[in-house]
């Protein structure tokens, strides 16, 4: 449960029931991947479940009409919350036309829409990290106000790309915020084989700015600390390096079986904490989530995930020779 | 003899090789208790416990170079690229490093090592799962490079590659891992690394290819054959060094050559194929030396329509096949 | 019109580009107050101040990675790799995502960005920093790949490569630099990336080559002229895309091709070259297409001699034409 | 001045002279270096002027027996400990036949020698860390008792190999030690513009090993911590990073100009400095280095840089063919 009083973060009663809208809707669109996907309808899926809270918090405290998001594969939460809607991110696990993320191209996952403010990313981990400093240098040469959010995930930030980019970034004080999801895990690999520190926001004195390790759970905290460095970055006091520690709650994609390398009960465990339990617990307490709001909210996400599923089977396909198409521009 | 699988085949040459020489490890992502995410190292961290079965840090530059280091002095370490569109974060110690330092010490250092990389595609791996990566390295010099595309030749080619004592790129295609089953000796084994094989004797045309695409080929010279066409089909099995003898001594035997590649066709490897033809049999050729490829885009896009438009088949090749044998 | 050395060409189409568009800006390693460690970018600090001349952290991934981040989101950088030779750590970044992101997004994100980096031996600098790195590049879809020859054609194809408003290598030859002067039009020009250019018109042999070896080859064709045999020669200046109309042209002019790079010869740009012709040119040919090329060694060696015998120079290739016209 | 008493590290009269004469003779083939250059008789200088305290404290530290070191270009000081002669050097420079380094191929500063422990370098910087990690990996894998050494300028420690090995040797707590050799510039870099933080060592807290800055000028301060750093290697405890605070006290190389961009005055006061002359009067205080010991050692480097420039110079190139060999194994 969060320990923070969303009042006291300067956030009202619609906001925060929204940040748990976009936590939800997140979630539901993810198990419906895996019905499609066991039911041989898309052949993948890679989660966002247990990261939504810290995915919808950070995003909330940006400024989604001038700062720039470069998210990593299971940042769902961040997506939406940018704008993109049901029916976008089904076109995207169907590789149908209307996925913004790369028009059928990509596998789902690879998020990105110029519209959207959100930066196309691929599957090598981490190469984000470097656009994003490079559209927050494009903002401070321009004199923008705009912040630049980049994420990945712990086991990614030991690819040398993060610490290129965080040391760049450092130097010219870029409006840049580098975010972690650390879930335990690297596909199979724990913390330990993973990370000399396991505490990657410790990384950020190297590089001269600060880093904090946050409850990932506690979708306010995410909020809170993820404002503060827009604000940094706002005030041109550069970049910010927020590790939120989180649980990946399912296989790493579909391709994937835990139960080789993670115990039943460690994943039980964490699902006590489920981000989303949690803070419709802490809504309630609040009064916030009434019964009747929480119905509604239910029904309108089930009934968008629906629609949005039947719309994206039913789509046609892209022409197969569409394939050759924008290599280089097209005049 | 027994029959298995192309993965099967990896999983017990380094199983076997790991046996007979404790200098040798494995060293990449999810290689551990997870045995790959294809589970090509299945069974290896039971029985060669942690210290030489090592689930890295998702780190492919710190693999490769750490891999060579360890190799420098004295280790003989097998590198796994989880895919090969990962291996290009590690380019620079490959190309920089492991194919240099032989070469920059007259041979007082040398890299002993592995690396192996599933390829390829047909899995719905979009553009950063399904990649062929042989033509960003074939032109670089002291690395080899090695595709097989049967069991037996995964077998003793790995094997060949462990014990090599130069670098070498071990590249496995994915969609071959549980479709092609094959023979392979209960014996200890080895096959030349930079020998191709002439899977199929034929007088019309030859085919030279490798990987996936031998059997295509293989299809589409069954159905041919029907036709009353007759194909030789190289499997080169190395992409470098490659076995100019037999690319020449092919190109002569039917004087009409169709080079075959999953990969993109401009700056590919049978654009070098090609050029040796060329260079050296150009009066025994009756048609033009042609080049079946990839589309030249820059990956394979994830809707399936569009996956399948780009990938060869049986089909095609026969179709190219079949316009040069008419020419 | 003017005489400029190739470096001036260089320093002028930046330095004009800059001032025309407000969006380009320079990054890399020393190009500051030193003006780059060859003074490409001498005055432009001065000039256009250090928010638009930046000094670069010593990280290649990053220069290349951080252009495409203000790329995408509207500038036009143009990042300096400081020798060629150091373009592998930024491998990853240019072959994964530079050259991928107009095609993975269907253009809704596009990278227009430059990469400039000096390349080519000769001038004593070993193994690493005597590099041709074009042939490790050419393969990749999406990229535009520029090597010129000239001063004129320098600036007309850097000023091209900054308008594009896709990803360009442009690699500038380190011993063109000061040795290479040449006219250069006052006026505002720029010249179409993948036109080549023919830079001698003959009859016997034709020559298709770029970036120093233009210039060692019309040396080679003056002494070739008074033993009375006339020499075609290509300038590609673009390696990717290929002017395959101008080398099928040349191709069938004179029936006898050679193909002349720096560059080691195995999987080379030159084997595309031949290809193309094998595959379109094949009966117009009175001899096999030949390939002058660097040894296939790992490296410049930087010892005097070894250098020396490793270069190319204008007695190889012009024995290589006239073996070539007298076959 | 160093502010230690070599006799509290462990330290006698001979092995502190022995320090000051490894300093001394990298001091005096630099300079010869130069001379040859401007003399065009070689054309290519890279210098450890400044760095000299840094390099030789550090290996003194060190046990050239049995541990490897993976130095850089300008490590001349360390490839002298290690055994390295000046015929070697010299040879080197030439480029001809005894160049234990690269036997001509590689330009000088290009270091390496199987028999000496040496790994060999090349010229894009930093790739040496994770070499030496793997070198260490192996010695933990074998149960040897050996330390593997890597040094590199702070420039070069922004290149995602610096990350990726501290991380990598972090997780399996690896006797490497990593250095970096902190001279205020690359090329012309200031520190300014190249970190974020000028202090690299505060790195190691991001990957949970010890970080210290030492004082580069200080022979005996770089050897008190590398001899730390060695035991903890050598217990299993892990890396350790040091930076070492020194100045470049020339150009970059033979090739750079630095009046562009540093004032002489700032040169000037590097060169009162000189670790050099302080450790010399250091030596002259303490009673240990006499005028006649230190004639003897003046007239006999004088006499070792002389002979091996001579020989050098005398012998011949190799064959040029010599170029084709070597490129695989042969049998
Ligand atoms: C450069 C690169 N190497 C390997 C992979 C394969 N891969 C995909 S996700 C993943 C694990 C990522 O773990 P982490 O960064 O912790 O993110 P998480 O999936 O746990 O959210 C790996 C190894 C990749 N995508 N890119
Ligand atoms: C990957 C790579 N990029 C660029 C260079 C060119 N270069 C050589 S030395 C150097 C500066 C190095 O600075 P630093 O690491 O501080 O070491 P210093 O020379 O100051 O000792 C540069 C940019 C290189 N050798 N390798
Ligand atoms: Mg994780
Ligand atoms: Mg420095």
């Amino acid at each position: 449960m969060s320990k923070h009083d969303y009042k006291e973060l300067g956030l009202t009663e619609e906001q925060v029931l929204n940040m748990y809208y976009f936590m939800l809707l997140a979630r539901k669109l993810d198990e419906r991947f895996w019905l499609l996907n066991r039911a041989g309808k898309i052949p993948f899926v890679i989660s966002c479940q247990g990261q939504e809270a810290a995915q919808v918090g950070a995003t909330f405290a940006l400024d989604k009409t001038i700062d720039y998001i470069a998210p990593y594969y299971r940042d769902l939460g961040c997506v939406l919350v940018f704008g993109q809607t049901p029916t976008d991110i089904m076109m995207s696990a169907f590789a149908k036309p209307g996925d913004p993320n790369s028009h059928g191209r990509q596998m789902p996952g690879h998020f990105g829409g110029r519209k959207y403010r959100i930066l196309s990313g691929s599957s090598p981990v981490t190469t984000q990290f470097p656009h994003a400093v490079g559209a927050a240098l494009a903002a401070k040469m321009r004199g923008e106000k705009s912040v630049a959010y980049t994420s990945t995930g712990e086991g990614s930030s030991n690819q040398g790309d993060f610490h290129e980019a965080a040391n760049f970034a450092a130097v010219h004080k870029l409006p840049v915020i580098f975010y972690v999801e650390n879930n335990g895990y690297a596909i199979s690999v724990p913390l330990d084989k993973q990370l000399g520190n396991h505490n990657t926001a410790d990384r950020a004195v190297g590089y001269g700015f600060p880093g904090h390790s946050i409850d990932g759970n506690d979708v306010l905290e995410c909020y809170k600390y993820t404002k503060e460095a827009a604000e940094r970055a706002r005030n041109g006091e550069g970049p910010t390096l927020i590790e939120a520690r989180t649980y990946r709650l399912v296989p790493h994609s579909s391709d994937d079986d835990d139960r080789a390398y993670r115990s039943r009960e460690e994943v039980e465990a964490a699902k006590q904490k489920d981000p989303i339990l949690t803070f419709a617990q802490y809504l309630r307490d609040k009064g916030v989530l009434t019964p009747e709001k929480e119905q509604e909210m239910n029904d309108s996400i089930a009934k968008a995930v629906n629609e949005a599923t039947d719309e994206a089977e039913k789509a046609p396909f892209f022409d197969p020779e569409d394939a050759l198409t924008h290599v280089y521009e097209e005049r | 003899m027994a029959i298995k699988s192309y993965i099967e085949a990896v999983t017990d040459a380094l199983r076997e090789e790991m046996e007979r020489d404790e200098s040798i490890f494995i060293l990449g992502e999810d290689v551990g208790v997870r045995g790959g995410v294809f589970r090509a190292t299945a069974g290896l961290i039971e029985k060669f416990g942690e210290e030489r079965v090592i689930d890295s840090p998702l780190s492919e530059s710190a693999i490769v170079g750490v891999s060579i280091g360890a190799a420098m002095v004295g280790m003989r370490p097998v590198a796994e690229m989880q895919f090969a569109d990962f291996i290009f974060p590690a380019y620079n110690q490959i190309v920089s490093e492991a194919a240099r330092i032989r070469y920059r010490t007259k041979s007082d250092w040398t890299v002993p090592m592995t690396i192996r990389a599933p390829y390829g595609g047909g899995i719905h791996g979009g553009l950063y799962h399904s990649q062929s990566v042989e033509a960003l390295f074939h032109h670089v010099p002291g690395i080899k490079i090695v595709m097989p595309s049967t069991p037996y030749d995964v077998k003793g080619l790995l094997k060949a590659a462990i014990r090599d004592n130069d670098p070498v790129l071990f590249f496995e295609h994915k969609r071959c891992y549980r479709l092609i089953k094959g023979e392979v000796p209960d014996e200890d084994y080895t096959i030349e690394i930079g020998k191709g094989d002439v899977k199929r004797e034929g007088t019309d045309v030859t085919v030279i290819t490798y990987g996936l695409m031998v059997h295509y080929t293989l299809e589409a010279a069954e159905v041919l054959e029907k036709e009353g066409i007759s194909t030789h089909v190289i499997d080169l099995r190395s992409i470098k060094p490659l076995d100019k003898e037999l690319i020449i001594e092919g190109a002569k035997k039917t004087g009409k050559v169709l080079i075959v590649h999953e990969d993109g066709k401009f700056g590919g490897v049978g654009g070098e194929i090609s050029a040796i033809i060329a260079e050296e049999a150009l009066f025994d050729l009756d048609a033009p030396i042609q080049r079946l490829a990839g589309p030249d885009v820059p990956g394979m896009p994830y809707s399936p329509p569009q996956e399948k438009f780009y990938m060869l088949n049986p089909t095609k090749i026969a179709d190219a096949i079949r316009k040069l044998a008419e020419f």
